[in-house]
């Protein structure tokens, strides 16, 4: 296996906010996507624990916002004017604490002590303990609510940072959710733009079976949010919304981005099973390659 | 210390009100408060704050989880947010924000809980809550200070907006008696000796201070010289202050306006047990729900009466008497 | 004063389900309505505490319901087969202690015990203590999500049984009423009928100013909800929407019930101040004048 | 009495695997049992209740709050509810919903709180839970049971159904080494000896006391005497029986997987400060957030190895040595 961050700074490039979405930065960005997926593979399956079908499923999202679209500065986590990234769904910060440790924040090679004694990346998104990290996550809920009280402090500071967080779909169940999203849309918080990662599965079920989410572009409309819908895998269809959304004025802007869980491993996708399973050597074999020829793809 | 408490204590007047001032004062003083209530400022009287700085002040409606996940928010960007609601729906409906994001995630928001013990005591057990100490008490990285009459807010409130961390402070409705005389300069974290004496010890907090003193003062004509601590901070518990008094009266009284499991009481008996085993006696809400009525009445009748504490401290030091042999002979 | 239950069996009688909506029935019952006002009035002028605005607003809902559409049993408030009414907007309990009196629960001269040591009638609703009370209230939220629990028994033990609540709008913006929905609406609980006491105004300002709930209907038909519109001080209105909830099949149903917070009395309506207000003497006798007024209206 | 527990003790086995097995056997002895899960029933093997009796179970999606309230307007139609989710969720998120309706209202719910303690070592701080038994020790009504081993959950889970009123029931999500033999019969509400000692009593609870009865039996290599005690039952707590060991034994330990502050050592320690102060030694997670590791290591790390026990049953020995003048001349 060879490391994907042999040359890392060419291989984590930073295509700075602004940049034009060419088809080569979106084939650059996607094939990053899947080689982090590689990265989550090997971190759970070296711990024996964590939850690989919810990182998946965001690989895309991630990889777009931390190397092109977010503000951010590796070198100055504390920057004041960084733009926000709240990760609500902090189950799948696998996927997380990869998208960071390529940006810089801390060195790649930290990440297989993930989940283990004493490291810095913890089972799910601790502050204070990993550099990026803006807060704390887990408990399933709270992003929209932290991530309007980061967006009115923007406004109160004048400042022109954005906010913005990423759900699970499944999380949508969680009432807190919808108290945020009442808050942002009575403020017109225009500065937010909330990403949900709508992969149709959460822990036991499909959200069909176990909480049906539809009609989900009413529900957030008749919350006065602005609904964008994209496919999620699509990098270019990610930057351009992520784009529109930063446009949207006098309302709280809601990506809807159609995902699937556990994206790029056939035996994985669309299975609640791979919510928090764990593969056996021969399944981390199978998985392995299935990524691999997924990167080869966008490589070539 | 006498000089730090009236006599006789001074007439009941507002703590939501001093409260509300407060806010205001702080305001003036920090450009980094903001402040937050959830439909209920006209209750917990930040609306005071409200109608001087609007810009400063966010209102999230019925919505006690978001309320203090806002206050995350507002935290990780450097403001310093004091978020007001019921004492109760901080301790119990948005119990899990503060857990993740105060207590675990380190953000930096002062909860002020209005309405706590039984003083909100027409509306009801639902609204009344007897067990926020013991539920912060049991969450790492907490603090927890209780102010005992209008001054004691005006002088802790800006403590708690400088202090490092998630502080709960905890309030009451109605008109209390003023206990403190201008002398009186609390530090968050040390308990304060009232009124001295060595035959007994009663720690209160809060609004129950004003009764152990009345307690303290009834005793006296009977040539008993209890001491009276004032305990504003419930956590982190002032041990070494609570041994001494162990060591020095030998018999111990807690006083407060909460369940007498896991709260002041709790937090003095485990610091005795652990350090300086003395016999303790715990005035509370004898773990039970109270019902509605005038808040008087409601103290007197749920166990918290002048007199009960009497007797809780006469108990006590019958205790000590019977147990006479061993009063000193433990440190640790 | 004329005691309105001077002559209980004629005043209160009870119009059994099914009875035809008469314009005299109508009348009838908003006439009690009125006086029921009176009732809470004198409740929390004697007590100097307590809610009147959110109180005269469900006058009406509480009247229809209980003397006509609710099939309860005052003898047996403990029959497994009642109805169900969750009162889930627990600070205006006086105007349920009123009614719930007057249909027979407890007597009518227990009243003014209302929020009194060693009283029954509880500052918020407390089961054990008061006949006729299903469930605890004061902390809001609750109704939606308790409702349907007891829908899903109904469904379970195959009982003909329905499952009402009251809730309040300001009640909406509460999380847990959202998750509520959801489960209603997975669970298809069609035996189940909310009833929003839709008065606009909640404790600090109206709904618009504090927490904005429009577009309300289509945020309960996104949640999968049908949704019935009425006028919620018309007693026929109420009366026909009930009937037509219990006719829809596979959702459950919500009735948004326009009302005035502190209907009745002209310098209490709209005004978030008398949310919970108390009036002084000469204040409750140009309320008792209004109310009394009104009620004379119905009787011509 | 030491029949009550093997020796060696047994290899470990599924707490959860026990639970959901006991689970489907209660559903199978009584019709009005419904299980409930909050999208979780796959991590709190309540799905085992679900394939078989899927007419009986109900899945609310990632929604606690409604979880708790769904389940109450069950039980107010007659039906015994047993919501499962996780310790923390339902010690935090539905709280609210827990403390109104089942412990002021009466609703006769049940919450089986999986992954207590550290147990979810791997989820990290978040997941884990040390403060539900000093939370829900704090509301009136309430009863918490904390089963030691496999067989445990399968003894106490048709009391804990059959109890009148909310019960907190405390699960462990791992595998732990099987303590009792067939003779242990639990009662709620009552403290068991597991081994008969003087010289210190620990008392403990849940999966510790496999740990309190090695550390007793590595003492007993030393001709030190240990009482162990266990507590299943941490509310209402059994405080005669607390009473007697301190009077028998004259120190006490206290062990537990949850925060020293408010759980079973706060318990103890009211209890002795209240009727018999007696030196205590409380061993616990000392007031921090833990962090994500495997279990043992967690438990270890964080204050409650063996040795730590061993360690403090010495300490709680050399006081009650320095105030050996003092051991039984206080009863009340
Ligand atoms: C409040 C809360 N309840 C339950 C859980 C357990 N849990 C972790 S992930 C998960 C499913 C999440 O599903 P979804 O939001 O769809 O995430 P994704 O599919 O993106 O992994 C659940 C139930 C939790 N973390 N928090
Ligand atoms: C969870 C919760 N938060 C706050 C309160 C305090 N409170 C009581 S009534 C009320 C306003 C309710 O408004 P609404 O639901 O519109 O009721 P109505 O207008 O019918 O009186 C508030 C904030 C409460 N009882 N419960
Ligand atoms: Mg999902
Ligand atoms: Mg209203």
């Amino acid at each position: 296996m060879t490391s994907p961050s042999a040359n890392p700074v060419l291989a984590n490039a930073v295509y700075p906010y602004g940049t034009r979405h060419t088809d080569a930065m979106v084939a650059d960005l996607s094939r990053r996507a899947g080689e982090y997926r590689t990265h989550v593979l090997r971190m759970v399956y070296g711990r024996k624990s964590g939850h690989i079908g919810g990182a998946f499923s965001c690989a895309e999202i991630l990889t777009a916002l931390y190397f092109h679209h977010l503000r951010v500065d590796p070198a100055r986590p504390d920057w004041s004017d960084r733009d926000r990234l709240v990760f609500s769904k902090g189950h799948a910060c696998a996927m997380l604490y990869t998208v960071l440790a390529h940006r810089g924040f801390f060195p790649v090679d930290e990440l297989p002590t993930f989940r283990g004694l004493d490291s810095r990346l913890q089972g799910h998104p601790e502050p204070q303990k990993t550099p990026g990290v803006e807060v704390a996550a887990g408990p399933l809920g709270h992003g929209v609510a932290i991530a309007a009280g980061m967006a009115l402090a923007a406004r109160m500071d004048g400042s022109k940072r954005r906010i913005y967080a990423i759900l699970g779909d499944g999380e949508l169940n969680s009432g807190v959710i919808w108290e945020g999203m009442m808050t942002a849309a009575k403020f017109a918080l225009d500065n937010l733009t909330v990403i949900v990662d709508y992969n149709g599965v959460q822990q036991t079920g499909t959200t069909r079976h176990v909480m049906p989410t539809e009609p989900i572009a009413d529900k957030w409309s008749a919350f006065n949010w602005h609904v964008i819908e994209i496919h999620g895998h699509n990098v270019g269809q990610i930057l351009d919304a992520l784009d529109r959304a930063d446009e949207v004025h006098g309302r709280p802007v809601v990506i809807i981005a159609r995902t699937t869980k556990g994206k790029g491993v056939s035996f994985m996708e669309n299975s609640p099973a791979w919510h928090g399973g764990i593969p056996d050597s021969a399944q981390f074999e199978a998985a392995l390659a299935e990524l691999n020829e997924g990167t080869r793809a966008w490589t070539v | 210390m006498d000089g730090l408490i009236r006599n006789p204590l001074g007439s009941p007047s507002s703590m939501r009100k001093a409260y509300g001032e407060a806010l205001v004062e702080l305001g003036r003083a920090r450009q980094d408060v903001v402040v937050l209530s959830a439909d209920v400022q006209s209750s917990d009287f930040s609306y005071m704050f409200e109608a001087v700085y609007p810009e400063r002040f966010i209102n999230v409606g019925i919505a006690e989880p978001a309320l203090v996940d806002v206050a995350v928010g507002l935290a990780s960007s450097g403001k310093v947010p004091i978020a007001n609601t019921f004492a109760f729906l901080f301790a119990t409906r948005a119990l899990e924000m503060v857990r993740t994001h105060l207590c675990f995630g380190g953000a930096n928001v002062k909860l002020a809980g209005a309405y706590g013990g039984l003083s909100d005591s027409f509306d009801g057990p639902t609204h009344q809550t007897i067990s926020d100490f013991a539920i912060f008490r049991s969450l790492p990285n907490m603090t927890i200070v209780v102010p005992a009459d209008p001054l004691a807010v005006r002088k802790l409130l800006p403590q708690v907006a400088a202090w490092k961390g998630p502080v709960y402070f905890r309030l009451c409705r109605n008109e209390v008696p003023e206990v403190f005389t201008d002398a009186y300069e609390p530090k968050i974290g040390e308990g304060v000796t009232l009124i001295d004496g060595d035959d007994a010890t009663v720690i209160a907090c809060g609004v129950m201070v004003a009764r152990a003193i009345e307690a303290a003062r009834s005793l006296s004509r009977q040539d008993i010289r209890l001491r009276v601590v004032e305990m504003h901070t419930i956590k982190p518990i002032d041990s070494d202050f609570i041994v001494r008094c162990a060591q020095e009266t030998g018999a111990l009284v807690t006083v407060e306006e909460h369940s007498i499991i896991g709260g002041l009481g709790g937090a003095v008996a485990e610091c005795l047990a652990q350090q300086y085993p003395a016999p303790l006696e715990r005035i509370g809400v004898n773990d039970t729900f109270a019902e509605s009525g005038p808040y008087l009445d409601l103290l007197d009748k749920y166990g918290m009466s002048v007199e009960a504490i009497v007797a809780a401290a006469q108990r006590a030091m019958a205790r000590k008497q019977a147990s006479s042999s061993h009063a000193t002979s433990e440190v640790y």
